[in-house]
């Protein structure tokens, strides 16, 4: 068979006592979105940080189309086609909306003349597209400490979608998100991503949008993997109806 | 108790808030909804003295306190929750919640009594009480944030997106817990933004809408909330 | 004929070398007012204007360059610092201005480069170092050690320079127990001291001045290094006044020439007098050697040009004939005479003493005091002082004029 | 190397440190809250030695005796902290806290000039010195080698008893959490109830009553002149950085090796004891990026 | 920092404010012949300039140097001993050695600073600059102490010149430097690499998940600096005629860092201003104001950080913005 996009191999990491982390072996396919669900401190962002190198494991590799990426630093894995978008934003908070995706996009594309103007790269475009797509276009020209909450998540989406990545993965991209965009957003959001081709690993607290747009759900309990499937059983599941949907879903 | 009369307020010199009237009676809880960017954290922060109130004035039992400096001003009963945590990483957990308590020098009993009405509404803190503020999980830190308020909140509590980033069953949990709150101690006003009104319904007396800075629809009742 | 004279001088009103900087500036009010009273130069009067040489390297040259191209000043006093004097003696040369090293000690300055403009109106480093040496093994000849402790700048290295080069060619049996640099303006010398201390040396020498000599001789005393070894402090009449009682009996002191404010063969001299009277009642403290030195420019200024017009036949002279006039002038200004060499350096006499406390004064003053002949310490012209210093031996003191007074 | 020589230099290194140590507190104190370089503590330093000076002298010729000077001392110390401090941080600072750090540090530096030259024109540019004090207390002979009781005694007594003090109110009183409290987060203090205002101004002052005291403890052992600000700022500023953001007892260490390496180059190797202090923080900082005390600020993702 | 954003616009030519400094410029150059006693005091101001832009690009991603003087002297150094080496070397040669002299130590020194941030980052730089300060203090028999060492006038494209000629030479030498250097670094902070350099002071985290070493973005801005300062210092000796370890002391830093804020905190053009104006009050005040010139010139600061925390070139801009109206009506 032919090798998974990301794979980890018994991840393990405990802070102070606490087991953020115990011995997570996953393998994720490429093309399939799998969402990741689980009770608060459950190690979903923990298990992100692994992937992406921002922290070292105690135990165990990630490996990223078959390379042992466990060692790296998060821009190398970046630069293998990782993009991530966080649970709580990580903005140029000092420039523009739109600067921040030109600015994504320059290290994508790496940076050649050094005196050309950052606004007349010819990403410019598809970066004003990627703003309305996550309805952000009206604030494109605002400086991001100037923006709520929610728009910045936004941002914060769009900023990982510009490096054009293999693998995208997002942490908890919906909350914050007004209800009624919500919907509208992961729509255009996961249709996109389907046409570019990129995989996408997303937690998620939100079950509707899971059931919605996850091809698999993994759960996770007190930092592992406790059950993984196809939406459909796993949200009917009555553990997981215990530990995380609660009684009247 | 609290009245927002006509209220314009600007952060740094960009007018957020415009023309807003709220006026909300002892013991009924409001939730505040609108799409992202509209001004629901404004209006809280407004409350709390954190914008430049450039017209109108605000009415805290019947007393303006437009002008009143910002810490004199969770004494008078006010709890406030911001939607980004803000919790003190150099303190645990439980110091966190506790600060609120010292820094209106309460004394000891009532300090403890505080204490136990948060655990009770928070079961889930008494695991982490001596964990660093700074090492919680996102979810874990707007419960803690949460706690927080309830210390000084006797009066009002405002909640900024209190659910967000919760497993639902926990947040089904926590609106319970409001509610019996709310309930066991009829003299708490409850100001709760929410961007999922679905978790509010049938919990929430009253829904205001905010768009672009100002209240919109008028007041609905709990039962036609939009899901 | 000008209608007035105009002097440009740079000094140190900010910063630590302002305790030269200030009185020289006070003495210099003085001094210029009692002229023009007693009728300028040949009836010019003169004006002087100060330039703050604390106010850094670049104001000081775009100042300096003002005053000279526009602000009409004909002659310049500059400077104090010796790094000055380096950056504006040049500039001063290409913008063919009379300028007098007032205060600068480098001998460099003229052993490495000539001038046409430049002239200096006191010694160099070179004979206030000789003397202090010769002073030292006249009064104390038989010091097996000694340790130096110096500011840790071109003046504290150049001077131990040469210092110990005379001493090695003089009396090559010294030991040099210990070299201290501590930073310039360093605020603490405890564990200087400690080490001294233990070292033991006969004879400390610092050519420290300012605060630094102040807070060196003050803790030194505090802890009784004073009853051991002999302090040889070649620039503590400056300091004689603030050290008060600080400063104990048999310390030898020097003053960068013969600049003492009860100056032996000077004291009993009217204007000398009434000047040290004058000025103590203007300032409420007694004259120190920066304010010899700036009379020593005025003097030159006068008498440069008094010669100048004589040579002229009695016209006002113009500025190649007052530099042409300034070669070999001698002029007294309040201490002995002084005479501008070929090479342009004055030859100044040198006054060392013995510290005492005799309680006529709130503060130690001078005894046994040796009077030396510059032309004698100084360098012959073309000579460079490091290699001709070094070249030296015991006898070159036999030979030497020296006037003494027991006070 | 022998004995003697070794416990010389320790003598001499924690005698230097001890002062280096009081002054560099406050820097440290002010640094760590309001994350304030502040320039102007040279110049708290300097005035505070200026005053006790004037003080004291006014004393003995009012025919005080020179023990008397310890009380003037506190007091300089406590006047160059409310005339000076309070009015820096109200009538400056307090306009200038959700401006960039390098504005602050600048209104600070500017501050530092402004007071330089006010020095000069209130004590001219003479240099001070009056060790009556310090030569009230004696001297005591060690291995042969006299000692000030003050330098070698008090002064590290007074460093430690400061060090446990100021430890002690951070720590373990109220107004030391909130002091903390406010360090991390401004708003979210006040939305707690803390009044950061009271806050800051509470531990300017006590900052520059440091400073000020600095300088007081300084005067007896050195001139007190023009500039003596300036240097004992850049030499703060090291051991703040040394230290890790605010880390008194950071600070404390810092200053030891200071001391120490300073003594010991001096008896060892005298030529490089002027760069002690950088040598040590580029060494510390080689090994611990953030500081000596400091700990890496894990940024929330 | 919304200055990033919209300061390659107002650089469009033909803008009426980018005219403002067409005429800025002119007004210079026409210095020699209006007012002849400035002519020096503004070579000085240009070569500073040209430092403080070195410590402005810095302060564009929040990092204060407070040892940034260090490349000035080296700069300067450089020059005086390839002078000594080389009699009557030429004024180009200069400014290549000198230059690279700066680069060199910017990236030795850089490879190290970059991995810190902030007070470390300020503290550090100060260690090598003083550092290197009593290199030179200690090894007086090359560098002459702090007497420091002349540096004779060099020749120009071979000709050997009189003072006067000379320094109106290096005059308009200097104002082309800031004109085009000036150019230069303004393009360069619009550009993607000195955009994605300036956020190292926002969000270095985000940045690594771009891809982006933060510290290779630091040192590509770093190098700019060392290489700002090392023009200015090879201007400001040659200028002077002597080096002395004053150029690397730690209090010449803390007047760049003093000017750039002054001037406007992150403002290429407030640089060149700053450096003027203070270098013109430094100048005067310690001429006619004796011994007080530091109050004045702190108070000025005060002033301007408190009244116009935008810098003279925010005053300047908004002046300027006003005139512009008028003429449009
Ligand atoms: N840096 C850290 N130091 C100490 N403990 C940590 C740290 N980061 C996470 N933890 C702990 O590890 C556990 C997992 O944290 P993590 O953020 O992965 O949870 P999560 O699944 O993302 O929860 P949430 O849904 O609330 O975001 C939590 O109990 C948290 O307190
Ligand atoms: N610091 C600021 N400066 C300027 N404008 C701001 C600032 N903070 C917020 N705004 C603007 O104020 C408006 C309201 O922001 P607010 O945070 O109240 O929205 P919100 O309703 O809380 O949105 P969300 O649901 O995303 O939290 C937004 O359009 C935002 O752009
Ligand atoms: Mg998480
Ligand atoms: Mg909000």
């Amino acid at each position: 068979m032919t090798t998974p996009l990301l794979e980890t191999r018994n991840l393990t990491i405990t802070f102070g006592g606490v087991i953020a982390a115990n011995d997570v072996s996953l393998k994720i396919e490429a093309g399939r979105n799998l969402a990741i669900i689980g009770p608060n401190g459950a190690g979903k962002t923990t298990f992100l940080n692994i992937c992406t190198g921002w922290i070292k494991p105690r135990k165990g590799q990630v490996l990223f189309q078959g390379e042992d990426v466990t060692a790296l630093p998060p821009r190398k894995i970046v630069q293998r086609g990782v993009a991530r978008a966080f649970q709580i934003p990580q903005l140029f908070t000092e420039h523009t909306a739109l600067e921040n995706l030109l600015i994504a996009a320059a290290a994508r594309d790496g940076m050649r003349n050094p005196l050309i103007d950052l606004h007349d790269t010819p990403a410019r475009d598809e970066m004003l597209h990627l703003l309305e797509m996550v309805n952000c276009a009206d604030v494109a020209h605002r400086l991001v400490v100037e923006l709520s909450e929610g728009q910045r998540k936004l941002i914060d989406i769009a900023v990982a979608l510009a490096l054009k990545p293999r693998l995208l993965l997002m942490d908890e991209p919906t909350s914050g998100v007004a209800s009624s965009e919500k919907d509208g957003i992961m729509e255009i959001l996961i249709t996109a991503l389907a046409e570019a081709k990129v995989t996408s690993v997303f937690v998620e607290h939100d079950m509707g949008i899971v059931q919605k747009y996850a091809d698999e759900v993994a759960v996770w309990n007190a930092g592992n993997v406790q059950l993984r499937g196809a939406p459909a059983e796993i949200l009917e599941h009555p553990d997981v109806i215990r530990d995380v949907i609660g009684e009247v879903a | 108790m609290l009245q927002l009369k006509s209220l314009d307020a600007s952060i740094g010199i960009i007018p957020i808030l415009r023309g807003v009237d709220i006026s909300l009676q002892a013991a009924e809880t409001v939730a505040l909804i609108g799409r992202n960017g509209a001004g629901k954290t404004t209006v809280l922060r407004t409350i709390m003295g954190f914008t430049k109130v450039t017209r109108g004035e605000i009415l805290f039992e019947g007393a303006p306190v437009t002008a009143l400096h910002p810490p004199k001003r969770p004494a008078l009963g006010i709890g406030y929750a911001p939607e980004d945590r803000r919790l003190f990483s150099a303190f645990t957990v439980e110091e966190n919640i506790l600060l609120p308590a010292q820094a209106a020098g309460l004394d000891k009993g009532e300090t403890r009594r505080r204490l136990e009405r948060a655990y009770h509404i928070l079961p889930e803190l008494k695991a982490m009480t001596d964990r660093p503020g700074g090492a919680v999980s996102g979810g874990q830190g707007k419960m803690v944030a949460l706690a927080r308020a309830l210390m000084l909140g006797t009066k009002l509590i405002m909640l900024d997106e209190p659910f967000q980033g919760l497993a639902p069953a926990l947040a089904q949990r926590y609106a319970e817990a409001l509610r019996t709150l709310r309930d066991t101690d009829r003299s708490v006003t409850l100001i709760i933004t929410e961007s999922n009104p679905a978790l509010l319904r049938g919990f929430a007396d009253r829904t205001l809408v905010i768009e672009r800075g100002e209240v919109a629809a008028g007041t609905l009742d709990a039962e036609r909330t939009p899901a | 004929k000008p209608d007035s004279l105009k002097v440009g001088m740079t000094t140190f009103l900010t910063g630590p070398a302002s305790v030269f900087g200030v009185p020289a500036r006070d003495a210099m009010d003085i001094l210029v007012a009692n002229l023009n009273d007693a009728g300028g130069i040949d009836g010019v009067p003169v004006e002087v204007s100060y330039i703050d040489e604390g106010a850094g390297a670049e104001a000081l040259s775009s100042e300096f360059r003002r005053m000279v191209e526009t602000g009409g000043a004909d002659v310049m006093f500059a400077a104090i610092s010796s790094g000055n004097c380096q950056t504006l003696a040049p500039l001063a040369e290409d913008l063919k201005v009379p300028n007098f090293l007032w205060d600068c000690g480098t001998q460099k300055i003229f052993e490495e480069h000539d001038y046409k403009y430049v002239f200096r109106t006191q010694a160099n480093a070179t004979p206030e170092m000789l003397a202090a040496v010769i002073y030292l093994l006249k009064v104390k000849p038989d010091f097996k050690t000694l340790a130096v402790v110096n500011q840790d700048y071109a003046w504290g290295r150049d001077s131990w320079d040469i210092f110990s080069t005379a001493l090695k060619a003089m009396k090559p049996d010294v030991e040099v127990v210990g070299e201290f640099f501590p930073k310039f303006g360093a605020p603490d010398f405890s564990t200087e001291i400690s080490r001294l201390q233990a070292l033991r040396p006969d004879v400390v020498l610092s050519t420290s001045w300012g605060g630094d000599l102040d807070t060196f001789v003050q803790q030194a005393s505090q802890r009784g290094l004073m009853n051991t070894s002999t302090f040889v402090l070649p620039l503590a009449e400056s300091s004689l006044e603030r050290l008060g009682s600080a400063l104990p009996a048999g310390q030898i002191v020097g003053a960068r020439g013969d600049h003492y404010f009860l100056h032996p063969e000077r004291r009993d001299d009217a204007d000398f007098k009434a000047f040290m009277t004058e000025y103590e009642e203007k300032t409420g403290s007694v004259s120190v050697y920066s304010v010899f030195h700036a009379s020593q420019a005025l003097a030159a200024l006068k008498a440069g040009y008094e010669k100048a017009i004589a040579d002229n036949g009695g016209t006002w002279p113009d500025k190649d004939q007052f530099v042409a006039a300034m070669e070999g002038l001698t002029f007294q200004g309040l201490g002995l005479p002084v005479t501008i060499r070929a090479d342009h350096q004055g030859i100044e006499a040198q006054l060392m003493g013995t510290s005492v406390q005799t309680g006529d004064y709130p503060f130690a003053t001078l005894e046994n005091i040796m009077v030396f002949d510059g032309a004698e310490l100084t360098a012959p012209v073309g000579a460079v002082s490091t290699e001709w210093v070094g070249a030296l031996d015991a006898s070159f003191m036999d030979g030497l004029s020296i006037s003494t007074f027991d006070k | 190397m022998n004995v003697t020589i070794f416990l010389l230099a320790l003598f001499d290194g924690v005698s230097y440190a001890a002062l280096v140590f009081i002054v560099a507190l406050g820097l440290t104190l002010i640094f760590g809250v309001m994350r304030i370089l502040n320039v102007a503590h040279g110049s708290l330093y300097a005035i505070g030695a200026y005053a006790t000076v004037s003080l004291t002298g006014f004393a003995l010729s009012m025919g005080a005796a020179p023990i008397l000077a310890f009380p003037l001392m506190l007091i300089s110390a406590v006047l160059v902290g409310l005339l000076i401090g309070g009015p820096i941080e109200v009538l400056l600072l307090r306009r200038i806290y959700n401006k960039p750090e390098v504005l602050q540090l600048l209104v600070t530096f500017a501050v530092f000039m402004i007071l330089e030259d006010v020095q000069r024109l209130v004590w001219g540019t003479q240099p001070y010195f009056q060790s009556a004090v310090l030569q009230s207390l004696g001297n005591i002979t060690v291995l042969g080698v006299t000692y000030t009781v003050y330098q070698l005694i008090l002064l590290p007594l007074v460093a430690v008893a400061l060090l446990l003090g100021l430890r002690f109110f951070l720590r373990h009183t109220l107004n030391g959490k909130l002091i903390l409290a406010t360090t991390e987060d401004r708003e979210a203090a006040q939305s707690i109830g803390i009044d950061a205002d009271r806050v800051f101004l509470l531990t300017f002052i006590v900052g520059a009553i440091l400073a000020g005291l600095g300088g007081a403890l300084a005067s007896p052992t050195t001139s007190i002149l023009p500039g003596m600000g300036a240097d004992m700022i850049v030499l703060s500023f090291a051991v703040v950085a040394t230290a890790g953001l605010g880390q008194i007892e950071g600070a404390a260490l810092t200053a030891l090796m200071i001391g120490l390496g300073r003594s010991f180059a001096i008896y060892f190797w005298p030529e490089i004891a002027v760069l002690v202090p950088y040598l040590i923080m580029v060494l510390v900082l080689l090994v611990r990026p953030e500081g000596l005390f400091g700990s890496p600020a894990a940024r929330k993702i | 920092m919304s200055s990033v954003s919209t300061a390659p616009k107002t650089d469009a030519p033909k803008h009426p404010k980018s005219m403002l400094w067409i005429v800025g410029v002119v007004l210079l150059a026409a210095v020699p012949f209006a007012v002849p006693s400035l002519q020096l005091l503004v070579t000085f101001a240009l070569a500073k300039g040209l430092a403080v832009v070195g410590v402005t690009v810095l302060l564009r991603a929040g990092q204060v140097s407070f040892g940034h003087a260090l490349f000035f002297g080296i700069a300067a150094y450089a020059c005086a001993f390839l002078m000594a080496a080389i009699p009557g070397a030429d004024l180009a040669l200069l400014l290549l050695v000198g230059t690279l002299g700066a680069l060199l130590a910017g990236l030795c020194v850089g490879l190290f600073v970059v991995r810190y941030r902030g007070i470390f980052f300020g503290m550090l730089n100060l260690a090598f600059s003083m550092i290197f300060w009593s290199i030179l203090e200690k090894f007086y028999h090359i560098t002459g102490g702090a007497d420091g060492i002349r540096l004779p006038r060099p020749t120009v494209l071979g000709m050997a010149l009189e003072r006067g000629p000379f320094e109106l030479i290096l005059y308009y030498l200097a104002i082309v430097l800031m004109v085009v250097l000036g150019w230069v670094t303004i393009r360069w902070f619009a550009s993607p690499v000195g955009q994605i350099f300036q956020t190292i002071k926002t969000n270095e985290t985000r940045l690594e998940y771009l891809g982006v070493s933060p510290r290779r973005a630091l040192l590509s801005g770093y190098l700019l600096s060392a290489l700002l300062c090392g023009v200015g210092g090879v201007l400001m000796g040659v200028a002077q005629g002597a080096v002395t370890p004053e150029y690397v002391w730690w209090v010449r830093s803390a007047e760049m860092v003093f000017i750039a804020v002054l001037g406007g905190a992150g403002s290429v053009r407030g640089a060149f201003l700053g450096a003027l104006i203070y270098e013109i009050v430094r100048t005067y005040a310690s001429a006619y104001a004796g011994d007080i010139w530091q109050m004045l010139l702190g108070a000025f600061l005060l002033i301007i950080i408190l009244f116009a925390p935008g810098g003279l070139i925010g005053i300047f801009g908004s002046l300027a913005g006003r005139a512009v109206k008028e003429d449009a009506k």
